[in-house]
């Protein structure tokens, strides 16, 4: 298991390439990339600002919390802060295990934790101005079903 | 002396990141209602606490919760991560 | 899109590297490794028969409702089929979209479906001999949520 | 003349990947039956079809299923892909 709270840029295809791998036990590996999203078209930069210390506990409690639901051979989450270009990757998950079911649902459980439970804050600058990106209720809602 | 930190467009309402303050407050709500008090600033971010979250030493909590051994609480918008 | 029924190894890290980037509206990549694995500890290799022609089309039909089903940006499967080595990847598939719930959900269904839809058997070969694997209960069932 | 396919362990009990028959036959059902009647491979082979899946032209079909116009027909095993 390895939690990285992080400014500098990770590579998903060399992260991709390695994790889960080597055991015997492993048959299914699925992984999640977050990417700064340009909806407007409009999107100059994004800072992501979050609470260092805390950062890292929520991650590393919320990683517990699904290997002790979950059967996990291994599991990873890396998130960056600071400020990012559009296209940039942001976040990463992933999750290794016997079946997909297990490796499928501690995945979205992650990301549904990290969304809602992780003290990070977004902050999109645009050709128009900045603004903090909005919690979504559906974010809030995808916890309900853990 | 409680460390106090802001996040997100808390601290910049507020115009800080952290302060140390000394206060008696027995909760939360009460060390909010102590922060309004003090300046205009304080009483904008504060505003609406439906749109706040807050954490005790880096723990998630509510605005009833005590503040009896709490060294460092921290204000912030609801999360978004990922 | 990209569908390949291939023999050769892919690579999971590169194919991985490149997936749904580019383009200003992915928010969410999801991508799932299918490697073979070694339940008893005893299995020396697995043979993947398949159905030439039909699997392909079936896979193609797979991925076509997947992006009727919900808007992806770009999606991805790879089959393996042959001989391959405990360890070794066998399959993936990758799926970009806006938000992370059609990534996952798309990239799901397609697993739910390539497993009890396109033609392919699983014969493993172990130190006491070989054996087809047996189509399990709980896949054709996961079909019944889609 | 129709090609008829046979995968997996279906393929091992009759002992070829692949024929060309000439049947009359009307459904799938019926095909099934004449091959039974031909050899104890096809009858052990089509013992249980409950165990079996049949394709028509690269299709997934039902063993009531017509087979007028069906160039290729294929007797496989419950699939184990992913």
């Amino acid at each position: 298991m390895r939690v990285s709270v992080q400014a500098e840029p990770f590579d998903f295809g060399a992260e991709c390439a390695d994790f889960g791998r080597g055991g015997r036990d492993v048959g299914a590996v699925v992984s999640f990339l977050g990417v700064v999203r340009d909806d407007s078209g409009a999107l100059k930069r994004m800072e992501v600002e979050h609470y260092p210390g805390m950062t890292e506990r929520a991650i590393t409690e919320i990683a517990e919390e699904a290997r002790r639901r979950w059967d996990l051979a291994d599991l990873l989450v890396i998130h960056r802060h600071g400020a990012l270009l559009p296209g940039e990757p942001i976040m990463m998950v992933a999750t290794a295990a016997r079946h997909r079911a297990a490796a499928f649902e501690a995945a979205e459980f992650l990301m549904d934790y990290l969304k809602s439970r992780a003290p990070f804050w977004k902050k999109e600058t645009g050709t128009d101005g900045s603004r903090w990106v909005a919690a979504r209720d559906e974010d809030e809602d995808a916890l309900a079903r853990w | 002396m409680i460390t106090v930190l802001y996040f997100a467009w808390v601290r910049e309402r507020i115009g800080l990141p952290r302060e140390r303050i000394e206060s008696s407050a027995k909760t939360v709500a009460e060390l909010v209602e102590e922060l309004k008090a003090r300046e205009e600033r304080y009483a904008a971010a504060f505003a609406d606490l439906k749109a706040l979250r807050v954490a005790l030493d880096q723990e998630l909590a509510d605005f009833t919760a005590p503040l009896a051994g709490v060294r460092e609480i921290a204000f912030f918008p609801p999360m978004t991560g990922g």
